[in-house]
């Protein structure tokens, strides 16, 4: 309860500067410590799998996305239009206020006791074969949404190539590094990946019983892979590269496929066949974890942009 | 009491998020905010699930799931603003 | 044991706490990030203590995670902090 | 084969083919999105066939978990003609896109050709999705996949202006998407399950359930560019390419819309009180009559068009009140009937004068409509097709948009609401100003000129804009297609 109301008052202390703050990159800052401390909120709401994640992607890939494009931005951010007058921001504030406590009023009002697929989920959790419901959940009940969540990321990473400038099409990923540095920096990036990379796939392999799964780890091993490229050590392969677009699309094709199977051998599209769910699961989930890894680490990077050559 | 708590938290990050989309003009603290607003939605939805508690489970895991779906659009969409906001920097700065 | 353990994360978490002062106050970007850093450091202590306090599954493992993406963060925070250590030109 | 899997087909060959294209490159992409076109047009007359036919939705349940606690793609009537539009859209815009975006044997991938391929499959895919799916979050996904598809199109010409619309379009999109979400939660946390049909049986008119439906409206409403939330819309579909324009508002915009109809009329019957549906009217009609003026002040052809569009998404409004008001009558049954045949006949009508207009603009080299004179006998074809959809969006008869316009005017009267009889009417006269205004420019004498004359495209463009107008020579049976299924009329 304490400590429930001290997490609430830091991450309100820290969402209202964001929102406030006069420099991009203070906000970002304050951004990536709201982050974390949102972890905490969803440890305390008991979902583990979600904090993994917050902690993995809220905190971690967000933070280093957002600090590099606050650093490219200093000079001067675009300015859309002129801003609101005080008179209409005075009115955007009552009406935000507003839908917040309604909102806030809808929550307390929300049904009690609170209907729930708990219960069915475990009833059938068997037929899964895995033992975390929420693992059971994004693979077997809910299996379409998760499939086509990943082919949404396939997606995004074709949205975000089809922005970068015409003349820097096919190069590598992302804005020029810094040049390389000796030091402590370089140290890092070369013995944290190797860590990186075995807690991933022990994240992986738990997610099955366990907290964890494929978009945890998938956020582990981009952060990882995406180290020695920001140290200035190493250099992203340029997006023309096939084995690149094969990683990309095969985990979401794997899905389709098995899918697909589903139909044919037991007569509904993603259905398992009994004795051999979690076997299937298992080998779509270490598929779709690579092109997720491999999803996020180019959405971090970018496209290719202009500046590389230069 | 801790899924009331925090769901009113998401309600008033929603509050927060929404007031800093619709007044800051800054393309970066724009999608700040729509961050900010995505993190009270999903602090809703997790209430939601923590209220759902049953059958053994401490809360309801079908929200859950969809919660972390949800946090990997989220951020896609994150990469995309960030992408485009960059790329019209870039082109104003040509002129 | 379990009360002392949950009253540990309790401190540790007041501490965090008090570090946002500097994230929120600043002055320079360098303290605002040395400040996020700690949040990282306090927060891999807090589930630790939890994790024994309680026995929830996978808080442990939230740590670890923590601890590898705090690293990735400062590796961010020192190659794209602005070089002067303070406020760029708004 | 079950018929379960026509759904299932309908959904994911575009996905999967969206998934391939990346691997495949810009050539093999462009070459398996023709290969796919009538491959998912004969899925799509199979599902009409099947639920015509049978007089009752397809049902599929996904890996056979049953609702609330799995997913399941439900296909009736409206799903069913529009997926058919949708198929035929595409599979004319892709024909349309190669000479644009096609990639010669042996020659590099080019930006713009890798991303068009995936981007029109991303959208096909989306649109089935909206249209097979029965969950609300499963919705998400699809409007998430339209978004993600529809901004990059927008931007595909890497200029300046064209990056500033996706910029403002994505802004109001994911304001969209999360406002929808949120409606989400609050739907589960009163109901515990985001099945519409289950939804329908469960879901009352408690607190929690009407802000979460004002919030998920709201959200649709920016995405469908309902008045006063068009603003993205002109520059981002008058800025887009024209083969991606054509989709972007013949399909995109109807995605969001059609879920917008799962909500009211599927999961909430009844709920949304009638002063609620009439508010959405006033909109709708706000939206033709300023829209109308808004395009018959446009200076440039794709601008007109573009605003034509915003003008045309409001008669889909005008079905809302006149349904709510008459639950279960025929009166209702005739207003759901025209509010899907407009969208059918607009998705036709508009997606033919993009086309035709982008190549008016490649061939005279700019869209300014007072330069334009001369072009009727420059490009006669062009001209014709521009004036079919015209007839369409107008409601001249006989044409699609004669059969829709008539049917919502019949509804209105019949309800005794003959306050939006008058808007149809008026928009009708405005739609003809602004057609007018092109044609009688175009056909006076002058120098327009088209230097190049290759006559790829023009005539796609000519047959959707036929197709608009033979919509109109349906027999009255074959719209009862439309009514099958309809959810307000319980499951």
């Amino acid at each position: 309860m304490i400590a429930d109301l001290l997490i609430v008052a830091a991450i309100v202390a820290l969402a209202l500067p964001v929102v406030l703050a006069r420099s991009a990159f203070t906000a970002v800052a304050l951004f990536v410590a709201y982050g974390l401390l949102l972890a905490f909120a969803w440890v305390r709401l008991d979902a583990v799998d979600v904090a993994l994640t917050e902690a993995a992607i809220g905190a971690g890939l967000s933070g280093v996305l957002l600090l590099g494009a606050a650093r490219r931005l200093a000079g001067g951010p675009p300015v859309e239009d002129a801003p609101p007058g005080k008179a209409q921001v005075a009115l955007i504030g009552v009406g935000c206020a507003g839908l917040a406590v309604a909102l806030g009023a809808v929550i307390l009002a929300l049904p009690d006791p609170a209907p729930s697929l708990a219960e069915p989920v475990m009833a059938n959790i068997a037929a899964i074969e895995v033992g975390n419901p929420v693992t059971a959940v994004l693979m077997g009940f809910r299996g379409l949404d998760t499939l086509l969540e990943a082919a949404v990321l396939v997606l995004a990473v074709v949205a975000l190539w089809a922005l970068a400038p015409d003349a820097a099409w096919g190069a590598a990923p992302g804005w020029r590094q810094p040049p390389a540095t000796d030091g402590p920096l370089a140290l890092l990036a070369r013995v944290l990946p190797p860590i990186g990379v075995v807690v991933a796939v022990h994240i992986l392999w738990v997610g099955a019983d366990a907290p964890g799964g494929k978009f945890q780890a998938a956020a582990i091993l981009a952060a990882m892979w995406l180290l020695p490229w920001m140290a200035g050590i190493a250099a992203p392969p340029p997006i023309s590269r096939a084995w690149l677009r094969i990683v990309i699309a095969a985990g979401p094709v794997a899905f389709i496929l098995a899918g697909f199977a589903g139909s044919v051998l037991q007569g509904a599209f993603l259905a398992y066949p009994p004795g051999y769910a979690k076997a299937v699961i298992i080998a779509v989930e270490v598929v779709l974890t690579a092109s997720i890894a491999v999803a996020l680490a180019l959405l971090v990077l970018g496209p290719p942009a202009e500046d590389r050559g230069a | 009491m801790s899924a009331t708590i925090f769901g009113l938290l998401g309600a008033a990050l929603v509050g927060i998020g929404l007031f800093g989309l619709l007044v800051r003009r800054d393309a970066l603290l724009r999608i700040l905010a729509f961050n900010l607003l995505g993190g009270g939605v999903f602090l809703v939805f997790g209430a939601v699930a923590r209220r759902g508690a049953g059958a053994g489970l401490p809360a309801d895991p079908v929200p859950q799931a969809i919660i972390l779906t949800g946090i990997v659009v989220a951020f896609a969409a994150t990469t995309l603003a960030v992408a485009l906001v960059l790329r019209l920097a870039a082109a104003k700065d040509r002129g | 044991m379990t009360e002392i353990l949950l009253g540990a994360a309790l401190l540790v978490l007041a501490t965090v706490a008090a570090g946002l002062v500097r994230v929120l106050r600043g002055p320079g970007v360098a303290d605002r990030v040395m400040a996020a850093q700690l949040l990282g450091t306090g927060g891999i202590a807090v589930l630790l203590l939890l994790d024994a306090a309680t026995g929830i599954a996978g808080l442990a493992d939230a740590a670890l995670t923590l601890a590898l993406l705090a690293a990735f963060a400062t590796v961010a925070l020192v190659r794209g902090a602005p070089d002067d250590g303070g406020e760029p030109p708004a | 084969m079950s018929a379960g899997m026509l759904p299932v087909l309908a959904v994911m060959l575009p996905v999967l083919g969206m998934v391939l294209a990346l691997p495949l490159g810009a050539r093999g992409a462009e070459r398996l999105t023709l290969a796919l076109a009538p491959l998912g047009l004969a899925v799509a007359v199979a599902i009409a066939v099947v639920v015509y036919g049978g007089s009752a939705p397809i049902r599929h349940e996904l890996g056979h978990w049953a609702p609330p606690l799995g997913l399941a793609f439900r296909v009736d009537g409206l799903s069913a003609a529009m997926m058919v539009t949708a198929a035929v859209v595409i599979g004319a815009t892709a024909l349309f896109a190669r000479g644009q975006f096609g990639t010669a044997a042996g020659e590099a991938e080019t930006r713009r050709a890798f991303a068009f391929w995936p981007l029109l499959l991303a959208i096909w895919g989306a649109t089935n999705l909206a249209l097979a799916a029965n969950d609300l979050f499963t919705f998400y996904v699809a409007l998430e996949l339209l978004t993600f598809a529809a901004m990059p199109m927008v931007a595909l010409d890497g200029k300046r202006e064209t990056l500033e619309a996706a910029l403002r379009y994505l802004m109001f999109a994911l304001l969209g998407s999360v406002l929808y979400l949120l409606g989400v939660a609050l739907m589960y946390g009163a109901a515990g399950t985001l099945d519409v049909v289950v939804l329908a049986s469960r879901a009352g008119g408690t607190y929690p359930v009407l802000l979460a439906a004002a919030l998920m409206t709201a959200g649709l409403l920016a995405k469908t560019a309902l008045l006063p939330l068009h603003l993205w819309l002109p520059p981002a579909h008058a800025g887009a390419p024209a083969a991606a324009s054509a989709v972007l508002s013949a399909l995109v915009v109807k995605g969001s819309f059609v879920i917008l109809l799962r909500l009211w009329f599927g999961v909430l019957p009844g709920i949304p009180g009638p002063m609620a549906a009439q508010i959405l009217a006033g909109l709708g009609a706000a939206a033709i009559l300023l829209g109308s003026v808004a395009a018959l002040a446009q200076e440039r052809l794709k601008l007109l068009v573009a605003y034509s569009t915003v003008a045309q998404i409001g008669y889909l409004f005008l079905m809302f009140p006149l349904i709510a008001s008459m639950p279960g009558t025929e009166t209702a049954a005739k207003a759901w009937t025209g509010g899907v045949v407009q969208a059918v006949a607009h998705a036709f009508a508009k997606a033919a004068m993009f086309l035709t207009v982008g190549l008016m603009a490649a061939r005279l080299g700019h869209d300014r409509i007072r330069d334009i004179a001369g072009a009727g006998r420059a490009l006669p074809v062009p001209m014709i097709t521009f004036g079919l959809a015209g007839l369409t969006l107008m409601g001249v008869p006989p044409s699609g948009g004669f059969a829709a316009k008539w049917l919502l005017l019949a509804a209105a009267i019949e309800a005794g609401q003959w306050w939006w009889a008058l808007v149809i009417l008026c928009g009708g006269l405005l739609t003809g100003g602004y057609v007018y205004r092109v044609l009688s420019v175009g056909l006076r004498a002058g120098e327009a000129t088209a230097p190049t004359r290759s006559a790829d495209g023009q005539g796609i463009a000519l047959v959707l804009a036929i197709v608009s107008v033979l919509l109109g020579f349906l027999p009255l049976g074959a719209f009862g297609l439309v009514q099958i299924g309809r959810l307000d009329l319980g499951p």
